[in-house]
């Protein structure tokens, strides 16, 4: 079995960035995602998850590492500056690396 | 006066809303999931767009396009002139001032909805296509603030949101859909779909309303607390620019030929403060601005405000006017 | 006939449904929470077989055996006839043949009882223990589809699924045994269980049945896009197999001494493709098949079709046949 | 008896409890959402503390203050019997004896609900503010509870929960306050405001009961496998406990005057253990103790024995008493 | 205080391969593992998680490296070739080794 | 584009420990977290989500390396003996150090 290096990419934001965040992992060109609800407290306050306007959505992305940095790069300049979020890239290694 | 205000306070609604709160605020573990509060309001929108859209189509257009002009128009002015008073009033920034400003231009549903049950506890009617207003009147504050937000700020980066984008949140976002949505649908069906579904749609409305208000105290006590985020201009403009509306809008009713309570329901729409629809949109339309600001003051001030004080203040108002 | 079918297509369920669609369509964000679907999915399975249980208890099983048999002759055979065409037909592999002629084989709940309100709300009598055809009828495709598909497909990698884990599965799936539970429930409370429980199962089931709907269409709407990958065979096949199978089982009802109702609700079920317990039972014995083709086809073309035009059609043939 | 006992394993509420654990046993995968368990649970305890505060408001403080009385005190009372047996009857460690002792003498609201229906149904009348013996005692066995266990066993590391926070969880924990603060917004609106909201909090509620213990058989079911680490001991005093305690309830319920209905209400609160209140408080305060041990046997054994078998000895027992 | 090095095997599959995965949890002799529901998409398509019979399970599981790589190992014969899934690993701290 | 090392703090615990973790954050300093609902095993057993009594919750922090030590020494000494929990730490790299 081969196990092959790539980076995850992990991008925790408000509900609302979510159509923004899609669009560019499209652009970028990522293969997939996956993403599941989550609620959390940062810079801009509380996020209860108890209406959907307070919700929170976590991304986790795995890319080939040239595309993390894109990614990444893009995240910081276009959606940085207007929405809550976070995101950090780590290694991970991966089964069936064709698949990305 | 003060008997329909105590009336008020002790109905189910009322209290229950009352019930969440000291929730929120004994620290309480009570909470609701977060699915129990999608389904409770797409309940509560289907339900009053339905009903409406039967008793739209029991009254004819004919009655309804003046009103109907008039909602609009009362939506597309109340950003034009509170966006002045947040922007050098409250020294806000532009994009917050004008993010506002749409809150309060568009509605809030379950304000109606509260209104509408004040009415028929006290015994006084309605017109019962009155859900069109409602229903017409989320969108035009929302756009007009957008723009309003769109020129006054340059963007603080990323590329710009498509206009196109915004529109269709504006048009086609969760409450305003299922609204006219669940409104064409009863028009369609008439009396004979309402026969089959009202034992759903209607009988336990109130009662479905009640529950949901124990949960919007829950969510308003549970951002008590942002109030100081909010600052105490803010605090006073969620109180006074209701009552400013809500008599706006009662005599702009009495004017366009609404009765007593037609008048009455008009005044709580523009007293009240979008909640559901406006953030959405806003949201998308103008990233920029802080949300906090907009939706505290419209759930943490001004719903509970109209809950209890608001809607006899216009109910009191319009009785005065027309009689 | 063309009345029955306007006044189909303008019943609360048929246009919430439609309005699910078109919220899909305009890429509205409203979405219902799963727990709902889940939650709706539950209420919908429990009354309906809650109260055929009751109208079995009372209707004895001598009136029943035969229909049920015949129902489960039906199940069984639909896949021998959808396999092949589906296979040599349509060129499709052969465990995505047996998987989707499992799905047609099987039958849909919603669909059934969009039927059943049909024919209450044109006043036609049907056989009201006819859910129990319903309860019998999911299983038998399931099984027959799955045999098809082993005999023909070498697995492509990892260990076999056991057979006891898909003979359980087909039995003791989600939907089945709530049905069958439920059924049994009501045939052991009978009239006296339904007084307690018939405000919550009973009164308001049409409209809750409404309110799904327009999740249903959300839900199929929200699939169109995936018809691009199912190809124009499939597409045809979504179509005019629930035509045949509808025909085929107005006359297997007719055959047995159902009324004109209970001919046409057995056509329904024939007609039906599963999207609920197939896809389950399906997916764990035949994990190779492609679960895409067989749901799309079930949901977002199959389901449709009945519900706008399949149900009236199979009550006009119903009745042309039995007159 | 034997018809009574015979009934009450027939109605819907029981029989939809059994099938929920047969699901489990075959392993079904048939499973509510979290959402809809809470959302249930939430209506359930509104529902019933609404109702008990209307009759409250009829009723009088006058006539509940003396059986409320008596009501705090067994609940404090019981868990100063079963903690020395757990202890060293069964061996068990303070901290989880102190704990299990908490959950038996706190009480179970859906017990309660399944003996009200289990009167109903037979025709036997109780007093209707009879719900405010469950709301006050579910307090008082989790504070004696955990006095005891904090007494008994030394933290095995961190610091110690603050006093005030365990006050503030068993006075204010999801069940206590929901349904107290139920019985209070319907004691201040009386019956005006049950005619507002009856059609949702009333008459569909034995169903939505009924659903619930579809659910709970589910749950109890999925937990049977946990009885093999609850041992021998914990599985007879799941048993034992329930029936001495409940003669204990009946007998002090017709001393302080109530009726057989009354009397026996008051038993199946003492013979039934919490499985919402007292876990969140335990939890909290005696963190130290095996949440297994005292959740497996309030939920999976004395659940269904109360349900199925304590309710009619604890009326069998009243009517002997008071004949 | 010591930290003892593991590896994070991350598995995310559509709901109806989670019981084959949990099978195969238990047969490498995995000590726990926690599990939530997510929605995603990729080669197979969108997996929009609005009804069960589209969601997605997102597994994580700690074990000695030892075992991730025969866990990676059956997961890629046994339960790729049959349902949409992805799997990674990744290298976790953990607190009180015993526990694994 | 600079990427900042931190260090990523999971906690998967039973949904009773939630808030005596979120006050271990707060004492430790935490900028922030994020939080959602999970089922697993371990060794204390099955916690399946079916019923809040029984629900899990993991967290996941980003913190500076050194913050990352004191919290996980004090998870271990303060409320690893009590609940149902593990926890472990991983290295990622941040976008926008400034925010931790
Ligand atoms: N230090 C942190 N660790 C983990 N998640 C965080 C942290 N800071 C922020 N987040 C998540 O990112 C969201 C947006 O962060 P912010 O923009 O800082 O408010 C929060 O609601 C959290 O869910
Ligand atoms: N590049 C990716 N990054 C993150 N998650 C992915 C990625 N590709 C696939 N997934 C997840 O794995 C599931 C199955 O993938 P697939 O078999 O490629 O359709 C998807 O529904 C996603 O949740
Ligand atoms: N080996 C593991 N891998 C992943 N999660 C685990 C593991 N062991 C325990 N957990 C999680 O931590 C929770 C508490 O663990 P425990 O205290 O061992 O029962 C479990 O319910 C799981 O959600
Ligand atoms: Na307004
Ligand atoms: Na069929
Ligand atoms: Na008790």
């Amino acid at each position: 079995m081969n196990l092959h290096p790539m980076k995850l990419v992990t991008i925790v934001c408000e509900a609302y960035a979510a159509d923004a965040v899609l669009r560019l992992l499209a652009e970028v060109g990522a293969s997939g995602h996956t993403s599941f609800p989550v609620e959390g407290s940062g810079a801009r306050g509380r996020r209860l998850a108890d209406i959907p306007e307070y919700a929170n959505t976590q991304f986790e992305v795995i890319v080939r590492p040239e595309l993390a940095t894109l990614l990444l790069q893009r995240l910081g300049a276009e959606l940085f500056p207007r929405y809550a979020m976070v995101a950090f890239e780590s290694d991970v290694r991966v089964l069936r690396a064709d698949k990305f | 006066m003060s008997d329909a205000l105590l009336a008020n306070l002790l109905s189910p609604a009322v209290l229950f809303f009352a019930l969440g709160v000291a929730a929120a605020l004994v620290r309480s573990e009570l909470k609701f999931p977060e699915a129990l509060y999608s389904a409770l309001t797409i309940y509560l929108l289907v339900a009053i767009g339905f009903k409406g859209g039967v008793a739209l189509a029991e009254a004819g257009l004919g009655r309804v396009w003046l009103p109907a002009l008039a909602a609009i128009g009362l939506g597309a002015f109340i950003p034009l002139w509170t966006y002045p008073v947040l922007r050098w009033g409250g020294r806000l920034a532009p994009v917050d001032a004008a993010a506002i400003a749409a809150h309060y231009g568009s509605v809030s549903a379950v304000t109606f909805l509260a209104a509408t049950n004040y009415l028929a506890a006290i015994g006084q009617t309605y017109e019962s296509h009155a859900v069109a207003l409602l229903a017409v009147m989320e969108s035009p504050a929302i756009l007009v603030g957008v723009v309003l937000g769109k020129r006054a700020g340059a963007a603080r980066g990323g590329p710009p949101v498509p206009l196109g984008l915004v529109v269709r949140e504006a048009l086609f976002g969760r409450s305003i859909f299922l609204l006219l949505g669940a409104l064409g649908v009863g028009a369609l069906c008439g009396p004979a779909g309402m026969e089959k579904v009202g034992a759903f749609f209607v009988t336990p409305f109130q009662g479905v309303l009640a529950l949901f208000l124990l949960e919007m105290g829950i969510v308003a006590g549970r951002r008590l607390e942002d109030l100081r985020r909010v600052g105490p201009f803010l605090l006073g403009f969620g109180v006074v620019a209701p009552a400013l509306n809500g008599a706006l809008g009662v005599a702009v009713g009495t004017a366009v030929g609404l009765s007593a309570g037609g008048a009455m329901l008009l005044g709580v729409l523009a007293a009240s403060a979008s909640y559901i629809a406006a953030p959405a949109a806003v949201r998308l339309a103008l990233p920029e601005a802080n949300p906090t600001l907009s939706l505290t003051a419209a759930l943490a001030i001004t719903f509970p405000f109209n809950l209890t004080l608001g809607i006899p203040l216009c109910d009191a108002f319009a009785r005065w006017l027309q009689s």
